[in-house]
C-alpha cells in the first residue's frame, strides 16, 4: 500500500488494542446509506517509475519555445541553489510555525525575509506573505478600508493601467464587501494614469488610490504626483509594484513628499519559476501605524527563557485562528515555501544583483523593441518610458501572428485585445536578462516571416 | 538564533556567478530611480548555502520527525511529486503561453478536475484556489452568487458551528456575511435544536466540517442538509478532514452544495512551513455556472482554459492567472500514485492510527474530549486534570514533547475543549511512532507528577527555550535594522 | 569574483596582517622564470545562467534514444528519493570521515551499507567502496595474491565470459606485479566456462579463480561447480557478481561446499545513474578470515567516552595514509557517494523490490528476445540459461543494424564483435523493468524495420 | 547513533510505490536460486526518507562549516555543477549508447581535456582515472611503459619523499617498483643531497607534491628536475595542491613529465563523504602514446571516443567505462564559470588566506612549522609545545574544535612534522570565518591552560562524545547481526 507502512501483524496488534474486529468497524458511526457504494472511477495506482514516465513525456512537449511574454510573471534566471534549498526537506515539509522553538530555521528566514522586503519597498514593515500579486492588492484594498476609520465611501480609485487580472481579482474579493471600485482611464498617448483625470474626485470622500509602478503597459507612472494627490485629498495610497524593478525604481514609502501607506504586489520575479502562473507569492508592506491591519502571517524577533533572541509568530491576534469573525483576513496558509525561495534568491542576488538583472531586462527590451520597430508596420504604442516591457502595434491580425509564432518556436507576447479593446492590434513584449542577442535576432527573424 | 544573514554582509560583495553582466540604465528619469540601495545582504554564494542549510536544520519537519498536528494532516510528501513538478515543461511555462505549448499540463489539470469530481460526488471541480481559505471564499461568494441570481438577496447570515475553524467565520464576513454561531454538543454532534431555531429566511448557508474539528463524524449530517436545505440555505463543506472519509464517503452524497479540498492536507502536497496549498472547490448542478475561473476543459483531444467569455456567471477570479499549479502537479501525481486502492486506504489505515493512539493514550491515562466517540482520522486530548491537579498545561506538555523529538499536536483549538491536543497521526506513520509517542506523553506526565517547573522550562534541547509571545507582540522587532539587538 | 567572498578592504586588511603589499608578492618564493607568462588560453568565465544554458543544449540532444544495452551497466528504476537524500549538502559536501565525531551520518549509513552488502553476497565483511565493478575485480586479484600466501606462482584463472573491460583493467593493473591472468575460453554452445576446461590445470599452483555470475553474455555459470574446483585445487575463489542479481541468485558466500572467499563487482544496478559510464561504484566482501587483506575503507561500530555506540573509520592500519607502501592498496577517495544513494536505495527497495525488479527486467529480456527471434534470422546464440541479458545473432551486419536502430530511437544493443571475434555478427540485449510492452514492441517494429 | 535502518525493520512491510509489479521467475533452476533473503530493511518510503535525513544532518560538511582539512581543498561546491549533471541527457546515457548520441556530452569532455592541458601545461590528458590515487596509478604505470617501451628495464625505483601522501609510495609500489624515500629538510624543501645521492640508473622518477604536502612551494625544482632527468628518471607531479598554484606557475613549466589533477579538490566537485573524484592525468609529449585509454578526440565537428584500437601502446584502461563522467561534468560546468580570470584568482585567495591564517595564529601563540617560509594554500602549525607543556594534544585540539562549530584541519599528517594541524582553509572562505577560527584556537589554548582534561573529554555537543578507535580495530564490529548490541 503505497505509503503505509502498517504490517498485517500491525493491524492485529493495533485492532486488539482498540478492541473492534476490523478496520470497517471504525467507520460505524457513519450512516450505512451514504457509504460509498462499489468503488471510485479512479484509474489504478501506478508506481512511481511509470508515473514519473507519465509526467516526463507530458512535460516534454510543453514550453518549448523561447519566451517573450511578461504581463506579470517574469522569466528571471533562478541560481541553483535557491530551489535545492528550499526543497531540503526541512523546509519543504514543515508547517507554519506555530510551535516556535521547533520551527526557528523558517521563523529566523522570514524575519530575514520581512526584513528585505520592507527594505525594497521603502516601508516599515512586512507581513510574511499573500497568495500572489493579485490577492495581495485585494487584501491592501480591504486593509486601506478598515485602516481609513473616517473614509465612509469605501470607493477605490483604480487605474486602468493596473494588470487587468489583478483588476479582475479585486472586483472579486471586495465585491461583497460593498467597496466601489472606480476605474480610471488611462492616456492613450503616454500610457499613463493622468492626475488631470483625478481633478474630478477632488473634495470627495475617496478611501484609496491605487498606483501601479510599472504599469500594465511597462510604463513607468508619476508616482510621486499620485501620492502626493491621494494625501492631498485624504486618500489612502497604495503602490502596486514589480519587486525586481524596485532595485531601481523609487521605493513607494519614498514617493511624493511622504510615500504611500500600503505597497503590495507579486514576489514572483524574485525566484519562482514561472510554472504556468503558480505558486507565487503576494507580498504586502505598510507604514508601521498600519502594521495591526496589515493581514497574515507576522513574524517577530523576541527572547527565550534563557534571555537569547529567537522568533516567534507575533500579532496573531490579528489572525482568523485567533480572532474569527473579527480577523484582518481569512487566509491561513500562505506561499511560505515560495518566500523561502525568494529569501535565498534575493540574498543571493543582492541588491547589485537584482540591479544587473533589472538594467539587462531593461535593455534587451529596449534592442528588441528597436529591432521590431525596424519591421514594417510594427510600432511602439505609448510615448511613456519604459522599464523591462513594451506594448507594440502590428500591423496584421495579432491572434494569428501569436500563432505562427508559436509555430516557430517564439512565445512572442501578451495579446492586449484581450483586455483593451482599443489595443486590439498590440502585443506587449518583455525580454529579460536570460535572453542573448541570438535570442532577440531569432525573435525579429521570425516576426519579419510571419508578417512578410 | 543563527548570526542574521545581514550581519553576514560586507560592503561590496557580491555572488559573481549569479550576476548578469552590468549594463547602464538610460532613459529612466532620476526622479523616478531608487538613490540608496534596499536592505539586501553584500554575501557570496557559499555563504547563502551555509547559512540557509544551517537554519533549515533547526526545523522539524515530517522528513525529520513524527508531526501529529491535529486538522494539518502532516503526512508523507512524496519526492517524486517535487521532481515531476520541477520540469522544465511544467516550471518553465509561462501563463500566458498558448494552450498549445502546455497540452501535457493541460491534460493533467482536466485529469485532475475528474478525479476530484469523483472522490467528492460533485458535479463540477475548479482548481483555482490557492489555499483552503481561498477555496472557502469561493464557495461562500458562489453560495451568495446562487441567491443573488434567483433574487433571493435577503439572507445574510451563515452558520457556523463553535469548533469551525477561525478560517469558516473569517471568510463569511469576507463575503458580506453575518456569522451565526451555534453550538457542539457533549457527544460532538452539533445541536440539531440550537440549528433549527438558527435556520430562517436569512439564513444563506451552513458551513461545516465532517468530520468536524472535534474528530468525530457528524452522524445527523443528512437531518442537518434537511433543515438547511428546507429553510433555503446552502450547505458548505470544508474539505479539511478530507482524508479522514477518502473513499468511504461522499460530501456530495452527504448532501453539501459546494466544498474546498485541501490538497495539501488529503493530497499530500508539502506545507512548506506555511504554504503554498491548493484548496480546489466542488459543486452541486445548481452552482456549476458560479464556480471560479479558470477551469480547464477538453474539447475532442485538446485542452483549454475557460475565460470569462466561456463563463459569464462565474464569481470571477481569485489570482491573476491560473493558482497553484506547482502544487496541483504535486497533487495530480501523489492521486495517481495512490489511485483507487491507494486512496480508499488513506482514510482506513489514519482512522486506525487515530483510534489506536485513543487507545493507547487513554491506557495510559489520559481524557479522550470525546470518549465515546469512534475517533476519526484525529482526536482530542483534554489535560484539563493535568493543568489543574499538576499545573502542566497543553502548552507545558507540547513544549516538552519537542524534546522527546516529537512535534506537538495543535493545541488550544478547537476553542471550546479546554486544555486540548488535536492529535492526527495521518497514514504514514508507523505503530512503532505512535507507541514512542504514546510512551513520551505518559514520561511527561510522570515527570509532571515529580515537579512540573521541569515542564514549564521546556523545551531545553532545541535550539531556542520557550520563547517569549508576549514581548514579541508588545515589543514589536519586525524587520532588523543595523544594530537592533535584542537582549 | 566567482564564489570568492573577499572585499577589498578584507583584502588590506588581510595584508597588512601578513605584512606584504599584495597578493602577488605572496608568490614570491616561486622562481620568476616558471612564473605563467601573459595569461592562460581559457574562456572568458561564464555567469550561472549562461553555463546552465550552454549545458541544457548541449544535454538536450543526448540520449535521446530508448536503451537496451546492458554489458555491465544496467538502466534501473532510480526512486526520486534516492539522490534528493543523497545530494543533501551535509552528504554531499562533506569529506571522508576522518573526524568520526563530526560525521556520524555517513559513518553509520555507511555501516549499514556493509551490512547489506555483506547479506546480499552472504559473506561476512564488506569494505565501503572501490571507484568499480572492473578495479574491484582488480584489488580482488591483488588481494587474493596477498591472501594465499602458500601460493607461489601468482596466477589467476580468468573466464574469458568475464566482461572484457574487466579483464582489460585487471591486465593494466596487475601486470607490472608479476601476476599472471591465464584466460579460460568458454563453451561456444552453452556460453559457460566448462568445468571440464579446467581439468588441465589441476595439481598445478593456481593462487585464485575467478567466477562470474551472470556472465558476460548474461548466462548463468556452474557457480557451485566452479567454487568447489577452487576449493579443491587450493584456489582462493573470487566472484563477480551483479548484486542486483543476487536478489534471486545464490549468493557467492553459498557457492559451492564452502562458498567464494571474496565476492566482488559493479555496484551501479544499484540506484546509480548511467551516467556514460560513471561515477559508479565497486564493491567488495569477503570472508572475516581475509578482512585484513581488504583493500580500501573499512568502518566499524564502537562506542564513544559515555559508553554509547558510534562508528568511526577502522583497520586503518591496512591503508595507504598510515601504511604507505605497505598498504594493502593505494586508494584513498572512493566513491562515497555512490555508495550513499546506493544504501538509499536499498533501504527504499528491500529485498522485494530487487527480486521484483530482477524478475521483470528477466520477463522482459525474455519476452524480447522471444519477439526479436521471431524476425526472420535473427536467433539466440547460447543454451544456456538467461538472466536479464541475451546475445542475439543477426543476418545483417551488425554495426549497421545498431546505427539504423539508433537513427528510429533504439539504441539496441552491445556490438559483441568489437571484444569477441567468433560473435562478430551478434549483439547482447538487455530490457529491465523500466521497458513497456509498448517499448518492447518498438524495439521489435524497428529491427523488423531495419532488416527488411 | 540513531536506531540503525535495520531495527526499523518489520517483516513484509515494502515501499510499494517504488515497486515493479510483481511476476514469476521462470527458467531458473533452483540450484542456482537464493533460498533466504538478503538482509535489507523492511520500511516505509517516509521511513527511509526521514531516517537518512537525520542521519546527514549528523555530518559537518562544506555547506554548514569551515572545513579547513590540509590537503583536500574543501571548497564551495556550486550547486549548478551538480544540477547540470543530473540533467537526463547525461545521467541517463549508457556508456555504450553510440557516440552520436552523445556529442554534447563528448563535447564537453573534449573542451576539459584542452583546457586542463592548458592550466597545467602539459600536452595530452587522459580525463579516465577516477581519482587522485588511480591517477598516480595511471602515472607511474606510463613511467614505467616509458622506460619499456626504450627497454631500459633496469629503473627498479620510485623516490618519494617523507612528506609526501601516503598513496605515492602505495601507488609505486603497485606499479611494481620498489620506494626509495628521501627527507625533507627544516626549512622544507627536499634535501637537494640526499637526492642526488639517491638517484642512479636505477632510477625509474621521482613523485613531488608541489607545493609539497608540508605547504611550502619546492624552491629547488628546477634543479631536481635536472637531477633527476639528468639520471634518466622522469618526474611525477601529484597535483592534489593545484589549487595553490592555478593561474600562476604550471607543472608542464616545472619540468614534470606526468601529473594527475584531483578535480575534486582543485575543481570542487563534491567530496561526497568520501568521493567519487576524479583525477586526470597530463603527460608531456613522450609520454602522449601511454596515456589510459578511453581519450575523447575531435574528427571534423564531431567527437568519439578513442579506444584500444586507436591507442596501442596506451597503458590500457583503470576502469569499465570512461571514468567518473558525473564527477567531469561538474569539474567542466565549474571551470566555465570561473574562466580564466576567476582561475587565477583562486590561488591568489587560498593563498592570502592561508597567509593570513598563519600569520594570525602566530600572533595567537602558536607555532608554525615552517615560520621562515611563505605559505602557499595550506600551511602547518604545530602543537608539540603544547602537547608537552600543557597536554593538549592535536588530536585533543581538533575535537574541540568540533564544538566551537569547526571542522578540524588534517592531523597528524605529514608524519613528520610532530603535534600537526596542516591548515587549508580555500580561497572561498571570507575572513570573518577564519578570525572565529583563530579565536577558537585561541580559546582552545586557554581551555587547555586552565584544565587540560576538558580537552581530552571533547567533543561534547556533538552526536557522539569521542569515540574509542582501538576498540573499534580489536573489536571488530563491520556488520550489523540481528542482536549484536555494544555496550
Ligand atoms: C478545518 C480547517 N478549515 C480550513 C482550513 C484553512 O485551510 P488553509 O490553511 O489551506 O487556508 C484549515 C487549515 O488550516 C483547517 O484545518
Ligand atoms: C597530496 C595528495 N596526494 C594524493 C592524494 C590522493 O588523491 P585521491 O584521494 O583522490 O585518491 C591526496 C588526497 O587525498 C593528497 O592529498
Amino acid at each position: 500500500m503505497p505509503f503505509i507502512p502498517h504490517t498485517e501483524q500491525d493491524v492485529t496488534e493495533m485492532l486488539d488494542a482498540i478492541g473492534v474486529d476490523s478496520i470497517e468497524a471504525l467507520f460505524d458511526e457513519i450512516p450505512a446509506e451514504l457509504r460509498v457504494k462499489g468503488v471510485l472511477n479512479i484509474p489504478d495506482g501506478m508506481n512511481e517509475m511509470a508515473v514519473a514516465r507519465l509526467m516526463r513525456e507530458r512535460a516534454a512537449g510543453d514550453a518549448t519555445g523561447l519566451n517573450f511574454i511578461g504581463a506579470g510573471a517574469y522569466e528571471h534566471h533562478i541560481p541553483q541553489a535557491v530551489w535545492d534549498i528550499a526543497t531540503r526537506g526541512e523546509f519543504y515539509s514543515a508547517y507554519t510555525p506555530y510551535q516556535a522553538e521547533a520551527s526557528q530555521g523558517t521563523l529566523q528566514l522570514l524575519y530575514e525575509y520581512q526584513t528585505m522586503t520592507a527594505s525594497l519597498n521603502g516601508l516599515d514593515v512586512s507581513n510574511a506573505s499573500l497568495y500572489d500579486g493579485a490577492s495581495a492588492l485585494s487584501e491592501a484594498v480591504l486593509m486601506a478600508v478598515r485602516a481609513h476609520r473616517k473614509s465612509k465611501s469605501k470607493r477605490v480609485l483604480m487605474p486602468s493601467t493596473v494588470h487587468p487580472a489583478y483588476r479582475a481579482v479585486v472586483r472579486a474579493v471586495v465585491k461583497n464587501q460593498g467597496i466601489e471600485i472606480v476605474e480610471l482611464p488611462y492616456c492613450a498617448e503616454a500610457g499613463t494614469t493622468l492626475i488631470s483625470e483625478l481633478k474630478q474626485y477632488e473634495g470627495q470622500d475617496i478611501t484609496a488610490l491605487v498606483i501601479p509602478q510599472p504599469n500594465f503597459f511597462g510604463v513607468l507612472e508619476d508616482v510621486d504626483g499620485l501620492t502626493d494627490w491621494a494625501a492631498a485629498n485624504n486618500a489612502i495610497a497604495i503602490a502596486v509594484v514589480n519587486p525586481m524593478t524596485l532595485s531601481l525604481l523609487k521605493p513607494p514609502g519614498q514617493w511624493g513628499q511622504n510615500g504611500v501607506d500600503i505597497s503590495c504586489g507579486e514576489g514572483q520575479p524574485l525566484g519562482i519559476p514561472l510554472s504556468s502562473g503558480g505558486p507565487y507569492y503576494g507580498f504586502i508592506t505598510c507604514k508601521q501605524a498600519h502594521v495591526r491591519q496589515l493581514p497574515g502571517r507576522i513574524i517577530g524577533r523576541t527572547v527565550d527563557l534563557d534571555g537569547k533572541p529567537g522568533f516567534a509568530l507575533t500579532l496573531q491576534a490579528r489572525e482568523q485562528h485567533i480572532r474569527r469573525s473579527k480577523a484582518t483576513s481569512n487566509i491561513c496558509t500562505n506561499q511560505g515555501l515560495m518566500v523561502t525561495a525568494s529569501t535565498i534568491f534575493m540574498s543571493l542576488m543582492g541588491a547589485e544583483g537584482l540591479e544587473r538583472a533589472a538594467a539587462q531586462s531593461i535593455s534587451n527590451t529596449q534592442i528588441l523593441a528597436d529591432k521590431l520597430c525596424a519591421i514594417n508596420g510594427v510600432e511602439r504604442v505609448f510615448a511613456g518610458v519604459n522599464f523591462h516591457e513594451v506594448v507594440l502595434r502590428l500591423p496584421k491580425p495579432v491572434a494569428g501572428v501569436l500563432e505562427a509564432l508559436a509555430e516557430r518556436g517564439i512565445y512572442g507576447g501578451y495579446n492586449m485585445g484581450t483586455q483593451y479593446p482599443t489595443l486590439s492590434d498590440c502585443i506587449s513584449v518583455c525580454a529579460t536578462e536570460t535572453k542573448t542577442a541570438a535570442d532577440l535576432d531569432a525573435y525579429s527573424d521570425a516576426l519579419k516571416a510571419v508578417l512578410a | 538564533m543563527s548570526t542574521l544573514i545581514f550581519e553576514q554582509s560586507r560592503p561590496n560583495r557580491i555572488a559573481v556567478a549569479q550576476m548578469a553582466s552590468a549594463v547602464e540604465v538610460k532613459g529612466i528619469p532620476a526622479a523616478l530611480r531608487r538613490t540608496t540601495r534596499p536592505l539586501l545582504p553584500q554575501v557570496s554564494e557559499m555563504q547563502v548555502v551555509r547559512h540557509y542549510t544551517r537554519l533549515s536544520q533547526k526545523n522539524f519537519s515530517i522528513d525529520t520527525q513524527f508531526y501529529p498536528l491535529g486538522s494539518c494532516t502532516m503526512k508523507y510528501n512524496p519526492r517524486v511529486c517535487n521532481s515531476v513538478a520541477l520540469q522544465p515543461g511544467f516550471a518553465g511555462r509561462h501563463p500566458y503561453a498558448p494552450d498549445t505549448s502546455g497540452q501535457g499540463l493541460l491534460a493533467s489539470m482536466y485529469d485532475l478536475q475528474e478525479l476530484l469530481k469523483e472522490v467528492t460526488g460533485m458535479k463540477g471541480v475548479s482548481l483555482t484556489p490557492a489555499a483552503g481559505a481561498q477555496g472557502e471564499f469561493a464557495g461562500v461568494a458562489m453560495i451568495r452568487a446562487y441567491h443573488d441570481s434567483r433574487n433571493d438577496t435577503a439572507r445574510s447570515e451563515i452558520i457556523v458551528p463553535d469548533a469551525a475553524h477561525g478560517t469558516n467565520p473569517a471568510t463569511a464576513i469576507m463575503c458580506g456575511y453575518k456569522v451565526k454561531e451555534i453550538p457542539t454538543k457533549d457527544c460532538g454532534d452539533i445541536d440539531i435544536d440550537a440549528l433549527k431555531a438558527a435556520v430562517g429566511p436569512q439564513t444563506a448557508g451552513i458551513m461545516l466540517t465532517n468530520p468536524s474539528t472535534v474528530g468525530v463524524f457528524e452522524r445527523n449530517i443528512k437531518e442537518i442538509a434537511k433543515i438547511v436545505h428546507d429553510a433555503g440555505g446552502l450547505l458548505y463543506y470544508d474539505g479539511a478532514n478530507l482524508n479522514a472519509i477518502l473513499g468511504k464517503v461522499r460530501p456530495g452524497d452527504m448532501g453539501f452544495d459546494v466544498i474546498h479540498m485541501n490538497l495539501h492536507k488529503t493530497f499530500s502536497t508539502p506545507h512548506g512551513g506555511g504554504g503554498p496549498g491548493a484548496g480546489p472547490v466542488g459543486v452541486s448542478g445548481r452552482l456549476l455556472p458560479f464556480l471560479p475561473i479558470p477551469m480547464v476543459t477538453k474539447e475532442g483531444d485538446k485542452f483549454r482554459w475557460l475565460t470569462e467569455k466561456d463563463r459569464p456567471e462565474s464569481i470571477g477570479r481569485l489570482s491573476a492567472f491560473t493558482g497553484n499549479i506547482g502544487v496541483l502537479i504535486r497533487a495530480y501525481v501523489y492521486a495517481r500514485l495512490l489511485g483507487r486502492e491507494g486512496m480508499e486506504r488513506v482514510a482506513e489505515y489514519a482512522t486506525l492510527n487515530a483510534n489506536y493512539m485513543a487507545a493507547e493514550l487513554q491506557k495510559a491515562g489520559f481524557e479522550l474530549a470525546y470518549p465515546e466517540r469512534r475517533a476519526t482520522h484525529e482526536f482530542i486530548v483534554t489535560l484539563k486534570k493535568e493543568a489543574k491537579e499538576l499545573n502542566a498545561t497543553a502548552m507545558d506538555f507540547a513544549k516538552r514533547l519537542l524534546d522527546y523529538g516529537f512535534h506537538a499536536p495543535t493545541t488550544y483549538f478547537p476553542l471550546m475543549v479546554p486544555e486540548c491536543l488535536l492529535i492526527e497521526p495521518t497514514e504514514t506513520e508507523s505503530k512503532d511512532v505512535l507507541d514512542g509517542f504514546v510512551a513520551a506523553m505518559a514520561k511527561i506526565k510522570a515527570e509532571a507528577q515529580q515537579d512540573s517547573s521541569l515542564l514549564k522550562g521546556a523545551p531545553y534541547t532545541l535550539p531556542s527555550r520557550r520563547l517569549d509571545d508576549v514581548r514579541a507582540a508588545r515589543e514589536l522587532d519586525l524587520t532588523w535594522k543595523a544594530g537592533n539587538v535584542v537582549s
